[in-house]
């Protein structure tokens, strides 16, 4: 067994199954004491039965869950002390928001005078200190979310676990919850489970990343070294919004070159690893960020540098975020984005228009169809 | 709104109150009865305007063990539907969050018997009551009448409770909450509408049962409606005034408790299978 | 087609007051969308229009006429709600076609109507299917379809696509896009979703406590919102807000704020009153970041940055103990460290300014002399 | 292994300050094992074994023997002798006819008056007094079934009955509803049908209330005609609650023995003599429990047969997934 080398918690080889259906395929995961760890996946990837596993509330069917450097899996939920914050609110009607919030520290027996202390301390922190004499029936939507989470922290422990706490709430209130916990998280230092399939939210919160897909991890660190650098396709799909464009292709290695054929375009790569050094054919997906797919204005065009692709597409869709708009298009039967800011002076096409785009060849990033694993990029050009 | 809108609504209203009342007419006539002279009930001219007397209700409330059995009416009721209800509640926490293999099967079976007409029922327990002397104690009826209301409260129950998420158990485990913590301080704060219906519906089913009290109760467990079956048959005239007396007064608790919990009385008619009110 | 008009529309609930005293005229032929968070009003102002509420005071005109007391059926419109509704135990084209034959129609005409719709809304896969072999998104198109279909003289939309899943949301978005281009109708479609509303609208109502708060087109609302609600409502994340004071100076108006390294000059602006509490408002795609101080730069904490919408980065400052956000390009972003001292400027023309009871202050800073 | 970056800060807690080390249990709870459940369901399969498989067990055994408490010979096995006396009696048969066509009429008229009382009902939320309407609309339904049998023999009397006087008064004859050959039937189907037929008013209204509010909104904007309403709008929604209230009526019309215990007695002759009094008769009239057990038997699969289409029409329902 390997050391757990300074991790507060740690799943190894983790599997579950109900009946015959795999949830979750040994994954190993491990995460450092004052992490803000993300479990980001799309819905039904597994992440919720994860958190379950590590709160005790399932057993993992093989594999162990270890805490604060012990094997916990044997250890009943009551007994593991972590914070939890359910995926829906879970606030009890009967009680009133001061004694949602105090719940935990009633159960574990904290003194009165402390108890009021620490629900003030969580109550302030989540702004919701003029709510405690509420029931959570006359709570907005928002409210109760914040109620949840600071009954969740209300807890004398260090490891909190919240099971993507902010789903289904309203996108201005997303907006000002993200920041509050990112700062509680910060100025408590304690360690943050966190599970959400939206992509900003993992972005803006996360320490360290992990994909899960379909009960895998498929990549795990740091979000800009995952947004930047993915080892996998599904890791270049999911971290960062809008979606990552893929285009299906061919990789073909002769004479010690390689070379990707896609419906868009034809480029040069190199390989990941000598592995694919040797003549070869292999079925591909060709990843570019929507934001490295540009607009090129029709007199500009001729004018491309050799290291763009040029090709062009049909706009179907403007869709206005406000600070920038994604152009949703369609280049042949492939459906593309591209993101567009307003006050960076670019083009502003119209709605069917037929327009020119680019991508630069260094911007490719070439799997695998089947495996999804990385085995090529664009070669960049010296002078780029 | 314009005049004419107001008065078709008030036509309609109209309308609705005289159906309502039309239903309620014979229980009335009852009612009337039971504030009616002997000579006025068997009058061959029904009377609708009267001066009442409270002759009959008085001759009720004087009678022999009139009150013994309305005792006995309200003892054995609240008995026996209380020891339903925990039992229930505590099968149905079971059912809805362990869900134990042949769950479906106990609580179909449960439904089933409870389905079957009283009187393919009455014939074995009378011979289990009197074989092993249990007929006419007070024991044997309220645990009788237990049994009677449980099916009712389990599927009562169990629906409530398979509405009340998995999330509140849980938040509570984790946070060092023992299962008896969770059941009681946890659910069934959020079970209590339930409770009530389940209360309230069977209640009002052990207050008006007759059959069993008949066969298996004797003279230390009878209860009103036997009283009153007594009264219906006691040869060639019944005592009318007796009768319309007894019953106006038996009538009264499941009047009220219709009118004050009229809410959960969809819910208690179909055992839970159907949800919400009216 | 027609315009619509609400005269002082008041609706109460209990002692919540949910529309109060609206005034406003949707214009003919074009599609407003009615924008605020959950519980602005703007579900009850919809609902007032389509006669399925009434209102505790006011009046609603189509065209010249005075709707106020019809029942919905008498008032010509089409309605999508939040949930897919359709007709059970029919197909989808019967779905479509069910309200048309209360119409008088012909048979073909109404075979052509149907047509017509599933060919705008790219039903023609499931013309035929049950209706229960569809999913949300598809039900909600059959919903639209059969509201278009009957050609009212208005149509409204409540919150759509809120109850579809994400891609079904682009592919009606798409939609709904195509089908305004084509109709000539009148259009309110309601929601609280920004984006959705900028992606649609021919002009946005903003909403908030029961008032619309200023109606404009979507660009023009975002660019230059008339209160700190609009500002701080459009976006993501909405406008930065500071406080800082306008004072005059001798020559002219000057604005300090913490953000500024030095008094802005305004123009425009009032000259010789007394120093006033105003808010500084800028979106936070349009402060400028850098590593290096630069003239009009301020000295700044940045305490995280994080990848965001198209590999912009979204930074968190603080400068004292002002605490704000700015987005900036993904070149910019990659040339800041993670956390530490760097440099900000407001591009004076882009700030916009407010008064203390948030409405708009009709100034615009100009780059110190 | 995805071992995720090390990071700078040791963990040093929450908001409340940490205490890493969970206390520990001195021992471990009662409701820890796995026996916990089993614990829970203990009362009710004792009432379950006592109540229930007992005196199941109790009757089927017994309706294999000829027992009669009247007289002293101990019980003898007769195999299935009293399901063929039963087979060939054709008084059984008789009854068991009735009662189908008892439920027949009553549920069927039942239904059809608290369908149309029902759809009268809907839309009078606002009335004035409401709730009492409604108390004196139920209350048929919520009244000891003894006490209506009664009530209606006062009202049914030959004599001094008040639904006799009215008779004459329009008909000008007199009529034994009870006590007659032509009318002692349709005149219990009719008590039946005004007792039950609030249950079906009630559960028209339930049904009405399970049509989600946009959808009848939606059928007022589209301008669809009234009936189309109903059949496209209202019935999809409303017609599995308005099943459970039929099938539950049906069941519990198969049970009526109280009020017609009350009321006729079964007569005049075996006129409206019914499965359920038949039971009874045979066990407490003339103590031939072994028979009477026979009979309880039968009407026992009848029972659980009507039950499990209940409950499959419920299921059906809930695994279909129709509530969308």
């Amino acid at each position: 067994m390997p050391d757990s080398g300074g991790a507060v918690l740690e799943f190894r080889g983790i599997a579950k199954t109900y009946g015959e259906r795999p949830l979750l395929a040994g994954l190993d995961l491990a995460v450092p004491a004052g992490d803000f760890l993300v479990i980001y996946g799309p819905p039904a990837s597994g992440k919720s039965v994860l958190l379950r596993l590590l709160m005790g509330l399932e057993t993992p069917t093989s594999g162990q869950v270890w805490l604060r450097g012990v094997d916990a899996t044997p250890i009943a939920a009551a007994e593991r002390n972590i914070g939890y914050v359910p995926q829906s609110f879970a606030l009890y009607p009967h009680l009133s928001v001061r004694d949602n919030i105090a719940y935990p520290l009633q159960l574990a027996g904290t003194p009165k005078a402390d108890r009021e202390a620490i629900v003030r301390r969580a109550a302030t922190m989540l702004k919701i200190g003029e709510l405690l004499g509420k029931r959570p029936d006359q709570l907005s939507g928002g409210q109760k979310q914040r109620v949840a989470i600071a009954r969740g922290i209300a807890k004398e422990t260090e490891i909190f676990v919240l099971d993507d706490p902010l789903a289904g709430l309203d996108f201005k209130l997303r907006e000002q919850l993200v920041d509050d916990l990112k700062v509680l998280q910060e100025e408590t230092r304690a360690t943050f489970v966190y599970t959400t399939s939206d992509p900003i939210e993992a972005l803006t919160l996360a320490d360290n990343l992990a994909v899960l897909v379909d009960g895998r991890i498929v990549e795990a660190g740091e979000p800009e070294r995952l947004y930047r650098s993915p080892a996998h396709l599904r890791t270049m799909e999911l971290v960062g919004f809008p979606r990552t464009n893929f285009v299906p292709g061919t990789l073909r290695g002769a004479d010690g070159a390689l070379r990707c054929e896609t419906p868009l375009f034809v480029a040069a790569m190199r390989p990941e690893s000598d592995a694919r050094q040797e003549p070869g054919e292999w079925s591909v997906s060709v990843g570019m960020r929507p934001e490295d797919v540009v607009l090129v204005e029709e007199r500009t065009r001729s004018s491309l540098a050799a290291e763009w692709l040029p090709f062009s597409a049909t706009v179907t869709l403007r869709e206005d975020l406000g600070g920038e708009e994604i152009v949703y298009l369609d280049a042949g039967g492939t459906p593309l984005t591209t993101v567009i800011r307003h006050h960076a002076g670019q083009a502003n096409p119209d709605l069917g228009q037929r327009v020119d785009l680019a991508v630069r060849v260094s911007d490719l990033l070439v799997f695998d169809a089947g495996s999804g694993r990385r085995i090529a990029r664009g070669i960049e050009t010296s002078n780029g | 709104m314009n005049a004419t809108a107001r008065i078709r609504q008030g036509l309609y209203y109209a309308v609705l109150w005289g159906i309502a009342i039309v239903f309620f007419l014979p229980v009335l006539w009852v009612i009337l009865a039971a504030l009616k002279t002997k000579k006025q009930i068997i009058a061959k001219t029904p009377v609708w305007f009267f001066e009442p007397t409270l002759d009959n209700l008085q001759r009720v409330i004087e009678r022999e063990n009139f009150w013994k059995y309305l005792r006995m009416s309200v003892f054995l009721s609240l008995g026996g539907v209380m020891i339903a209800l925990v039992v229930s509640f505590l099968a149905a926490y079971c059912f809805s969050r362990y869900k134990p293999r042949g769950t479906n099967f106990l609580m179909f079976l449960l439904l089933s018997v409870r389905m079957v007409p009283a009187a393919a029922v009455v014939v074995p327990v009378y011979l289990m009551y009197a074989a092993f002397g249990w007929k006419d104690t007070f024991l044997g009826m309220v645990l009788f009448y237990a049994m009677f209301s449980i099916p009712f409260s389990l599927w009562i129950l169990k629906g409530f409770l398979d509405g009340v998420s998995l999330r509140y158990d849980e938040t509570a485990l984790v946070n060092g909450g023992s299962r008896l913590h969770i059941i009681f301080r946890v659910v069934l704060p959020q079970v209590k509408p339930g409770l009530v219906a389940a209360f309230i519906f069977n209640i009002i089913f052990v207050w008006n049962e007759f059959l069993f009290n008949y066969i298996i109760g004797g003279k230390s467990v009878t209860m009103v409606p036997v009283q009153l079956q007594a009264g219906v048959n006691s040869g060639g005239s019944a005592d009318w005034g007796y009768i319309a007396g007894l019953s106006t007064i038996y009538m009264i608790p499941p009047i009220l408790a219709i009118y004050a919990f009229q809410k959960y009385l969809l819910v208690g008619m179909t055992f839970g299978t159907v949800r919400g009110e009216v | 087609m027609a315009e619509i008009r609400v005269q002082g529309l008041r609706k109460e609930f209990g002692a919540l007051v949910a529309l109060d005293d609206v005034s406003f005229s949707f214009p003919e032929s074009r599609v407003t969308c009615l924008l605020g968070p959950s519980g602005c009003g703007k579900t009850t102002l919809m609902r007032i229009i389509a006669g399925l509420e009434r209102a505790t005071r006011g009046d609603v005109y189509f065209g010249g006429q005075r709707v106020t007391h019809l029942p919905p059926r008498k008032r010509n419109i089409g309605m999508v709600f939040q949930y897919p509704v359709v007709y059970r135990g029919i197909s989808v084209a019967e779905n479509i076609e069910l309200p048309l034959k209360s119409e008088k129609l012909s048979k073909a005409e109404r075979t052509a109507r149907v047509a017509e719709v599933v060919e705008i809304l790219g039903l023609g896969d499931h013309v035929a299917k049950d209706i229960t072999q569809l999913d949300n998104g598809t039900r909600q198109k059959v919903a639209v379809a059969r509201a278009v279909a009957r050609q009212p003289r208005i149509i409204l939309f409540d919150e759509p696509i809120t109850n579809v899943d994400a891609n079904a949301k682009l592919q009606l978005k798409r939609a709904f896009k195509e089908l305004t281009r084509r109709l000539e109708q009148t259009i309110i479609y309601v929601t609280h979703d920004q984006t959705e509303a900028m992606t649609l609208a021919d002009q946005i109502a903003l909403m908030q406590d029961g008032r619309i708060v200023q109606c404009d087109a979507p660009r023009e609302l975002y660019n230059h919102p008339s209160d700190v609600f609009g500002g701080w409502f459009l976006g993501n994340p909405g406008m930065v807000f500071v406080d800082g004071t306008l004072s005059a100076n001798g020559s002219g108006t000057v604005v300090t704020a913490p953000l500024f390294p030095a008094p802005v000059p305004t123009a425009g602006g009032a000259s010789d009153e007394p120093a006033t509490a105003v808010t500084v408002g800028i979106r936070p795609e349009h402060i400028r970041v850098a590593t290096g101080d630069a003239p009009g730069a301020v000295a700044a904490d940045l305490l995280r940055k994080s990848i965001t919408v198209g590999r912009q980065y979204l930074l968190s400052l603080r400068v004292g103990d002002v605490a704000f956000k700015a987005k900036v390009t993904p070149q910019v972003g990659e040339s800041l460290p993670a956390r530490g001292a760097v440099w900000v400027t407001l591009p004076p023309e882009r700030v916009t300014l407010f008064a203390p009871n948030g409405n708009r202050v009709d100034a615009t800073l100009t780059q110190p002399r | 292994m995805a071992q995720v970056g090390t990071r700078r800060l040791e963990g040093v807690g929450g908001i409340a300050g940490a205490r890493s080390r969970p206390r520990g249990r001195p021992f471990r709870k009662l409701d820890d094992s796995r026996f916990f459940p089993l614990v829970l369901l203990l009362p009710i399969l004792i009432f379950f074994l006592i109540w229930n498989v007992v005196p199941l067990l109790w009757l089927v055994g017994l309706s294999f023997y000829r027992y009669d408490l009247t007289s002293p010979e101990p019980a003898r096995w007769l195999g299935l002798d009293n399901f063929t006396a039963i087979y060939n009696d054709a008084q059984v048969w008789g009854a068991l006819g009735r009662t189908l066509s008892f439920m027949f009429f009553s549920v069927g008229l039942q239904t059809v008056l608290g369908v149309v009382l029902g759809l009268l009902f809907w839309g009078s939320s606002r009335m004035p007094g409401r709730r009492l309407a409604l108390t004196l609309l139920f209350a048929p339904m919520l009244l000891p079934p003894i006490a209506i049998g009664s009530y209606w023999r006062l009202i049914y009397d030959p004599i001094f009955g008040v639904l006799n006087y009215y008779a004459r008064e329009i008909f000008g004859q007199r009529y034994d509803f009870l006590g007659s050959k032509d009318y002692a039937f349709p005149a219990a189907v009719a008590v039946d049908v005004w007792m039950w037929t609030p249950f079906m008013i009630l559960m028209t209204l339930a049904a009405l209330a399970s049509v989600p509010k946009a959808e009848l909104e939606a059928a007022e904007v589209d301008r669809l005609p009234w009936l189309k309403r109903l059949w496209y709008v209202v019935l999809p929604h409303g017609k599995f609650i308005l099943m459970l209230g039929i099938l539950l009526r049906t069941i519990d019309a198969f049970k009526t023995t109280d009020m017609i215990f009350v009321m006729t007695k079964g007569g005049p002759g075996v006129k409206t003599e019914l499965i359920g009094l038949t039971v009874w008769r045979r066990g407490f009239a003339s103590f031939s429990m072994g028979a009477a057990s026979a009979l309880a038997v039968i009407a026992l699969l009848i029972a659980i047969a009507f039950t499990s289409i209940y409950l499959y029409v419920l299921n059906y329902r809930e695994t279909r997934g129709q509530f969308r």
